[in-house]
């Protein structure tokens, strides 16, 4: 075959395929085009999904930051027999509760809201009249102060549409006056968990993720430090390594409920006293996240260019001194990132502590670490299993208060990326 | 005197070691011929102080687990102690009152007969208390004494603090393997408890799934089949979360690397990444509130009149979404690590970018791809929470995707927080479950791992 | 474990689901009344989970009280005292029913124990089962499929459901009888099993997806705690069991057949040991009349006479005797 | 291989050979051309004019814009995300950076070799046939089959691989991969054909073959060589650019930028003073 | 800085020079050496004298082994796993190899300088009070100080940074960041200083200003280069060993390898017949 013809052949080979390409050029740019917007519709639609996700969170998130209340006045001076001085003293409340507090309250309400009172107004109103009386004793010597207390849960109930017809021509009368209003529950991010939706908090939950996570903190970031480094570094390639790889690996995929099957064959075995308390927690969630750290620690590591380690080495620096000194500064952002994305995961993290028993009914925030504790997660689980109606928006609360913690999180870790991304 | 104020001691006491050993290599320098000694003053100092606080530290271990039990026998050996009830808790919580008294952590017992057993309680204390720590003086003594006799100017001091930092980088890297054989073996021997109960063929091949935990007797085998267990985990993670994050994920990973400009990447790649943060709590209740009713309500609309609220279909879809950005960016990362040369090849062949995508670089990153989704099934399959709130608990072997399934981790869940006995088989076919997982998610992340190896060396 | 702490300072409870909400009630309360006790440790496990943990020992990693659905079987007590908890005390704290239910638009059908046998079992009186419609049980009910959504095997509800209802409806036919004496076994499956083809639907744990699901299709029929059926009045209807429909009063009577009580287990060991622990079992006394706490959060209160032998045992603690169980 | 080159060339290197005016023949053209990476300029105000049938060269010291200059010539800088061409190019009169130019096509005629070789990772066959599919050239297998035999004939490469068709392309040693995207390229039958330093990855075997091969493809095409080696330069091209610091220095027929350079700058690069 | 430079070197390349018997004043001698990657053998047998006060040149074609041998002068191979070197390196008489051998005092002994510089990200200060630092060479902050500036002055770039000692090391140009490097090296006062193509990222001026640095430091260190340029060699060295498929072809004064190369393989390179 003769690979040069004759030259007008050619040209007119040329001029015959150019007019062929010609003629499919749109439909190619057409396909470009569509397979763009496919593309652009994908991204689109997981942020579409995102955001029906936090909005609808939100939105019901919001409601679950307000409770029902219910104004009215109490009239306090010489009604109460007690001593201002033992406002300071412990346990206040005990002494209001003496000094005839609760009966005060009651019948305050049913000159309020008439005789029936005693079912419109929550078991602890006259706990919260209380804590206004301690916080402000001058409040002792007035002839009578207005109070908000929470409504009982079936009024808040029939607020919201719920419970019987009576009631809730009762909650719309009320609401009508001024005398039933939805107010903003600061208490929620103070108080702890309870039965009643009006009077729950998130505080001990949130107390004891953070306990829970301080703890899988301590455990997993140095050893997975420590273990990114020896085998980026030292490790010499041989089975152990290998196997100490490929178990890392592993266990960063390793289905987290397993875990949790492990702290209750191995860690709950080993300390039985502390069932659902942070310590085991934290330990079983270590475990889980140390891998995490591991990977994303090796890959920083890894990035770290070798001309680095060259220059160090080459000046007599010896190995532990080239990494505590160069490799790991500058690979420190890196670890940083993965570890604050392996917290994030283990702070969403519910499936391992149910196998643990942090879904107990704890009404005060955990003490220490081995005190029985609940964390975020297991709480929105454990209230979006409640038999109340008032429990769906607290859950939504819950979760947005959640999910402000993990978006802070992944904040800082992408903003960690960004700002440390490639310096070199 | 606690544990703590000894481990205390030991810092401060390995501290003043370090102090010591510094200040004496300091002086070898002044002395030394060129000023050169072998080591930095500071590996003297860390060697002296190591020496020190190691050993401290392991003695405090140790006396913080046998002290309390040498207090005890002084204590029951006190005559005060022979009024103590006979019974084994309540005299525990007694001594316990008494030592709560007697360390200061409590202000009054609860029990009178605990209140003579304060005042043994504190002698005993008291004493071994300074056992305790006349023996940690020795030691850090001792340690302190041999390392700071050693130190000379050419004292390979550098090379031992050295080794000993990556004996403690090799201790740690061991947890790994420790965890993997913890796993191992808190599934393996309930595990093989259960398959003495029920036979491994009716467990693996059996297709009907009832396990009652409330049922006494022998077990019956036959109610223990776990395909259909199988079939709803493959169902809902592998097939419907995987038909909606495969497509979804591909598609957003070549958007972001191939068309997307910097700025509207810098938006997405977070935004992703949230989504991937989202906790799997929060999908399960997002799942059950708002995506499930939705889908029986299209289900039923459609003419599918048995649609169930807890179904296969809510639960997959919801997981397919949580599994988007895993997907995307482990195909983020495959299509990256395709050489910019063969985009380029393409691209200068007059390629326009989708063909450049569809038939150079997507078949370039196949296996990189591929691998990436076997570790998204992998997760699929282990994902829990999402099927507990939504999926439901009916053990179906059926392919309308509309109806309830149940998985291996519901049941899980299911059998290990519900009513049956612990050594019921019920319960302990939850282990039994696990070990079939751990061992597909095992088998699955080994393959895909040595495919995106070998996949990556290709390309250097 | 060897630790040294070898006390604890709050009480522990562990159990049924069902009683769960009850008991964190009165932990609640009990920290609420006396500021220097902590709040009691409420866990559900569920019964049986819950009876593992409580009888694997005295001390202070074990629980002091267990929440129970159900009475405690011999087996489990034998258990508890081969484990040294020899003495327990068991309290009826109060009765929770098993109620069926449909939407409130539904049609109402009158329901027996034998029609719901024949409905739901699997092999009704050891014959296959057939029926498609209520009219295929029972000619007098509607020609509506039959739709049950129900609580899953690993519930205590569940349990109620087959002692109380399918063994009732089954034991109707005296040769059921006799069978559980000749072969119990076979009795169990006969009277206990429920069919699979998807006429009954596990629904889960979460009973309030049951609610939803039957508001949904007003022809379907629910199953659950008589609590919930309390809590969504405005949505549910209850039908009736043998012409009983489930109320408050009927439940406390056991008029309605789907009534069992709720217990709980006191390690008596631990009385001394665990500040609070005398306190909460008080407690509960306190909450569990008429009117009180524990009936406004769906809890029904034990007949009079019950309710007086309770308070009883709650002050003076007698041992529970092993061979009275099952 | 009777190919028509122009009778005044045939001899590579024979230094009396009066060359005609560039710009007549000239098949691009490329006027007072900038280009800039964000705000870089990499190449500075460069005109030069590149004819058919020849081999023009670029040389100069590393970073001098070489690279950046020729990548303008088929706008593969377009996909550098910062960068900005401007002036104008002109392919056969009409400028490729006016807008409505299609790219798609301008590739199409102006094809590239690269330094690294990169075959697709797919058969010898379907590395070939890629650009004719993509671009719908061919009405039927047989056709493209044709075509394929043809670029590798071409490329001198057919008797090497003609019996494994279907082994995939990265399976070729350096040298072949090498021939195989210059087969690749010529396979769409273009008019020009650039090459960025397409030797530098090759041992000195496989660099004669391609430095042959070149030789005899001048006779179809235009192309256009970026080297690091003078000693290449002289042997291959007859048009030679010297580049330094983004601007053309020198430009002219290769035997007089090596043996007579006018420019002092020139001189030292050609002569090893720096570089 | 007024280094004792051997009178008869002081005209760098005066041709007539004649140089005294290497193996007499020599700092480094390999005996044997074979460097094996693995299977892989990439130095084979190789045996040279390095004279003190000297620069000895590398050259050969890419891959043949330059840098391999040249970082098995300060046993850098050591951090490559499968590294392995068989033979013997003298420095000063003492085997480097023989076990007990401290790598980080020969390292100290024997500096290096990389291909691509790379200084530390940290201050300029910082990158070249490291070696000090660690080797516990100062006392005092104002020894350190001095050594610092002593350096900075050696390597010609004090005055370019005595006002910004505190600006990171990676924010000059590359030719500082190289000079730096050197600066670096020298800190820790070696004896011998190797540099693996220092220039070949540097742009000609830059090169310029590194070349006349080596020149200058030669009075006081044995200085070993590897380059790809063979202009560079003639331009720096006093001697130069031919590296082929890793063995030493000839070596011998950079005067006698340039213009009367003994071995045809030699010729061949040098006038640029291949690599
Ligand atoms: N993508 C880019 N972004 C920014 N600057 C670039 C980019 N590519 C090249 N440059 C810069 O443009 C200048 C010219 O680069 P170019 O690659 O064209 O040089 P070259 O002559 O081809 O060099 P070499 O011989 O090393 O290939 C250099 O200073 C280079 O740093
Ligand atoms: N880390 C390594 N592992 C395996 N082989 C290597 C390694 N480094 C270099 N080689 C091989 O050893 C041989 C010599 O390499 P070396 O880098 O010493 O060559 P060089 O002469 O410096 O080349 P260049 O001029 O390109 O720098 C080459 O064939 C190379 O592929
Ligand atoms: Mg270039
Ligand atoms: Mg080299
Ligand atoms: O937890 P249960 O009430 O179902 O036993």
């Amino acid at each position: 075959m003769n690979t040069f013809q004759d030259p007008a052949t050619l040209e007119a080979a040329r001029a015959s395929r150019q007019a062929r390409m010609q003629a499919g050029l749109a439909s190619r740019y057409r396909s470009d085009a569509l397979f763009r917007w496919a593309g652009l519709g994908a991204v689109s639609f997981s942020a579409l999904v995102l955001l029906l996700l936090l909005v609808s969170m939100a939105s019901s998130g919001w409601a679950g930051f307000h409770r029902s209340e219910l104004r009215m006045s109490v009239p306090i001076r010489g009604r109460l027999q007690i001593d201002p001085a033992r406002l300071a003293q412990p346990d206040p409340l005990g002494g209001l509760e003496v000094a005839g507090l609760p009966a005060l309250v009651k019948s305050a309400a049913s000159q309020a809201f008439g005789p029936e009172a005693d079912a419109l107004i929550s078991d602890a109103a006259w706990r919260e009249v209380g804590e206004k009386l301690v916080t402000d004793p001058s409040l002792l010597t007035r002839n009578v102060i207005e109070v908000s207390v929470p409504a009982s849960d079936d009024l808040a109930n029939a607020q919201r549409g719920g419970g019987d017809a009576a009631l809730r021509q009762q909650a719309a009368n009320l609401a009508r006056e001024g005398k039933l209003v939805r107010a903003f529950d600061t208490g929620f991010l103070v108080r702890s968990d309870a039965t009643n939706p009006q009077s729950v908090g998130i505080w001990g939950a949130l107390k004891g993720s953070m306990m829970t996570m301080l703890v899988t903190l301590l455990l997993a970031f140095p050893v997975g430090v420590l273990s990114a480094l020896y085998l980026e570094e030292y490790a010499t390639r041989n089975r152990w390594t290998d196997i100490i790889e490929i178990s890392i690996n592993n266990l960063a995929a390793v289905p987290s409920i397993i875990f949790g099957l492990l702290g209750l064959a191995v860690f709950l075995a080993a300390f039985p006293n502390y069932r659902s308390a942070p310590l085991i927690g934290g330990m079983t969630l270590a475990l889980m996240t140390m891998p995490v750290i591991v990977i994303s620690g090796r890959n920083a590591i890894k990035a770290v260019p070798p001309s680095i380690r060259d220059a160090a080495l080459a000046m007599g620096a010896s190995p532990v001194q080239v990494v505590f000194h160069h490799v790991l500064p500058l690979a420190l952002p890196g670890i940083l990132t993965g570890t604050i994305i392996g917290m994030a995961r283990a702070l969403g993290e519910t499936a391992p502590l149910l196998m643990i028993g942090m879904r107990a009914f704890v009404a005060s925030p955990p003490s220490d670490f081995t005190s029985p504790a609940t964390v975020l997660p297991v709480q929105i689980f454990l209230w979006s299993d409640e038999i109340d109606r008032g429990f769906v928006e607290r859950t939504s609360a819950a979760i947005v208060v959640l999910l402000i913690f993990l978006l802070v999180m992944n904040g800082i870790a992408i903003y960690l990326r960004n700002r440390f991304e490639k310096r070199w | 005197m606690s544990p703590g104020i000894l481990f205390f001691l030991a810092f401060g006491l390995g501290l003043v070691g370090w102090l010591a050993g510094r200040s004496r290599a300091w002086a070898f320098r002044k002395t030394a011929p060129g000023g050169r000694i072998h080591s930095l003053p500071d590996f003297h100092a860390w060697y002296v102080g190591l020496w020190i606080a190691v050993p401290t530290l392991l003695f405090a271990l140790l006396w913080d687990a046998i002290s309390p039990g040498l207090v005890l026998q002084s204590v029951l050996s006190d005559p005060a102690a022979a009024a103590l009830p006979a019974f084994g808790f309540e005299r525990e919580a007694m001594m316990g009152e008494a030592r709560a008294v007697a360390t200061g952590a409590a202000r009054a017992v609860f029990n009178s007969e605990a209140e003579g057993l304060v005042e043994p309680y504190r002698a005993a204390l008291a004493r071994y208390n300074t056992i305790g720590l006349v023996v940690t003086l020795v030691i850090a003594f001792a340690g302190g004494a041999f390392s700071f006799l050693r130190l000379r100017p050419d004292f390979t001091a550098r090379t031992r603090v050295e080794r000993a930092v990556m004996g403690m980088l090799f201790i740690a890297s061991l947890v790994a393997i420790l965890t993997t054989i913890g796993i191992v073996a808190s599934l393996v021997f309930e595990t093989v408890r259960f398959f003495g109960m029920v036979s491994p063929v009716d467990f693996l091949f059996g297709t009907h799934w009832a396990p009652d935990p409330m049922s006494t007797g022998t077990p019956d085998g036959s109610a223990f089949g776990a395909i259909p267990l199988f079939w709803g985990t493959i169902y809902i993670g592998a097939i419907i979360a995987m038909a909606v994050a495969i497509p979804l994920g591909l598609m957003s990973a070549v958007y972001l690397t191939q068309y997307a400009d910097n700025s509207v990447r810098k938006i997405i790649k977070p935004l992703l990444e949230i989504l991937a943060g989202v906790p799997t709590v929060v999908y399960g209740y997002f799942a059950a509130l708002t995506v499930a009713p939705a889908v029986r309500d299209a289900a039923q609309a459609i003419g599918i009149s048995n649609a169930s609220t807890e179904s296969a279909m809510a639960a997959g879809l919801v997981m397919g979404v949580m599994i988007i950005p895993f997907v995307s960016s482990m195909a983020d990362d495959s299509i990256a690590a395709v050489p910019q040369a063969m985009r380029d090849g393409s691209l200068a062949m007059g390629a326009t970018r989708a063909e450049t995508i569809r038939k150079v670089l997507i078949p370039a990153a196949l296996p990189g791809i591929v691998a990436g989704i076997m570790l998204a099934i992998s997760r699929a399959i282990g994902e829990t929470m999402i099927v507990v709130m939504a999926a439901g608990a009916a053990a179906n072997l059926t392919a309308n995707p509309f109806e309830s399934m149940t998985t291996v981790t519901f049941q899980i869940v299911a059998m290990l927080t519900g009513e049956g006995s612990f050594d019921h088989p019920a319960t302990l076919s939850a282990f039994a479950l696990g070990m079939v997982l751990f061992l597909v998610t095992l088998t699955l992340n080994f393959i895909a791992l040595r495919v995106v190896k070998r996949y990556r060396e290709a390309y250097e | 474990g060897g630790q040294q702490s070898a006390t604890r300072d709050q009480v522990r409870a562990v159990g049924s689901s069902t009683v769960y909400p009850f008991a964190k009630a009165v932990a609640e309360s009990l920290a609420r009344s006396d500021a220097t006790i902590k709040a009691p440790i409420i866990e559900s496990t569920g019964t049986g989970a819950g009876m593992k943990l409580f009888c694997a020992g005295i001390g202070p990693q074990h629980p002091d009280i267990e929440d129970a659905s159900r009475r405690m079987k011999k087996s489990e007590f034998d258990e508890c005292v081969k484990n040294g908890v020899k003495e327990i005390v068991e309290i009826q704290v109060g009765l929770d029913g098993v109620a069926f239910a449909e939407g409130s638009n539904g049609p109402g059908i009158a329901l027996t124990p034998e029609d719901v046998y024949k409905a739901l079992a699997k092999s009704p009186f050891g014959k296959p089962q057939t029926a498609k419609t209520w009219k295929d049980v029972n000619p007098a009910l509607p020609d509506e499929p039959i739709l049950v959504y129900g609580p899953p095997s690993t519930s205590g509800t569940r349990d109620a459901l087959k002692e109380l209802i399918l063994v009732r409806g089954c034991e109707s036919d005296p040769a059921m009888k006799a069978l559980k004496d000749s072969d119990k076994k076979q009795h169990d499956a006969v009277c206990g099993e429920v069919r699979e083809d998807g006429a009954y639907v596990d629904a889960g744990e979460n009973d309030n997806l049951i609610v939803q699901k039957i508001e949904a299709n007003p022809k379907a029929i629910g199953v659950f705690g008589y609590s919930y059926l309390e809590e969504n009045k405005d949505k549910l209807k209850g039908l009736t069991m043998a012409g009983v429909s489930p109320t408050y009063e009927t439940i406390s009577d056991f008029s309605y057949p789907g009534a069992r009580p709720l217990y709980i287990y006191v390690k008596k060991a631990h009385l001394k040991a665990i500040p609070g622990l005398q306190a909460y079992v008080n407690e509960w006394a306190k909450l569990w009349s008429k009117g009180g706490v524990l009936a406004k959060a769906g809890m029904v209160v034990a007949p009079d006479d019950v309710l007086a032998a309770s308070s009883k045992a709650a002050s003076e603690l007698p041992v529970l005797d092993g061979t009275q169980l099952k | 291989m009777n190919a028509p080159v122009p009778a005044a060339e045939a001899a590579n290197q024979s230094a009396a050979t009066v060359f005609p005016d560039p710009v007549g023949a000239s098949k691009i053209s490329a006027r007072g051309v900038s280009v800039f990476y964000g705000q870089k300029r990499a190449i500075d105000d460069v005109s030069i004019e590149i004819p058919q049938n020849y081999v023009t060269a670029f040389i100069g010291p590393s970073g001098c814009g070489k690279s950046t200059f020729l990548r303008s010539l088929n706008r593969m800088n377009d996909t550098i995300s910062g960068a900005r061409v401007d002036g104008e190019i002109l392919l056969d009169g009409v400028d490729i950076y006016r807008s409505g130019m299609d790219v798609v096509q301008l590739r199409a005629r102006v094809g590239m070799v690269f330094q690294k070789p990169n075959p697709f990772p797919k058969s010898i066959y379907e590395n070939i046939a890629y650009g004719p599919r993509i671009h719908g050239i061919t009405a039927s297998k047989g056709e493209l089959d044709g075509i394929v035999e043809q670029s590798l004939q071409r490329a001198g490469l057919w008797d090497e691989v003609k019996d494994r068709l279907s082994d995939s392309g990265t399976a070729l040693s350096g040298g072949q991969q090498q021939r195989l995207c210059i087969a690749r390229a010529i396979a769409v039958d273009p008019e020009v054909i650039l090459m960025d330093e397409p030797c530098s990855a090759l041992d000195p075997i496989a660099t004669a073959r391609v430095e042959e091969l070149i030789d005899e493809l001048r006779g179809r095409y235009a192309i256009v060589i970026v080297t690091h080696s003078m000693q290449q330069a002289a042997r291959v091209s007859q048009r030679t650019a010297f580049f330094h610091l983004g601007k053309i220095v020198e430009y002219g027929t290769t035997s007089d930028i090596f043996t007579n350079p006018k420019e002092e700058k020139t001189k030292d690069y050609i002569t090893g003073r720096y570089g």
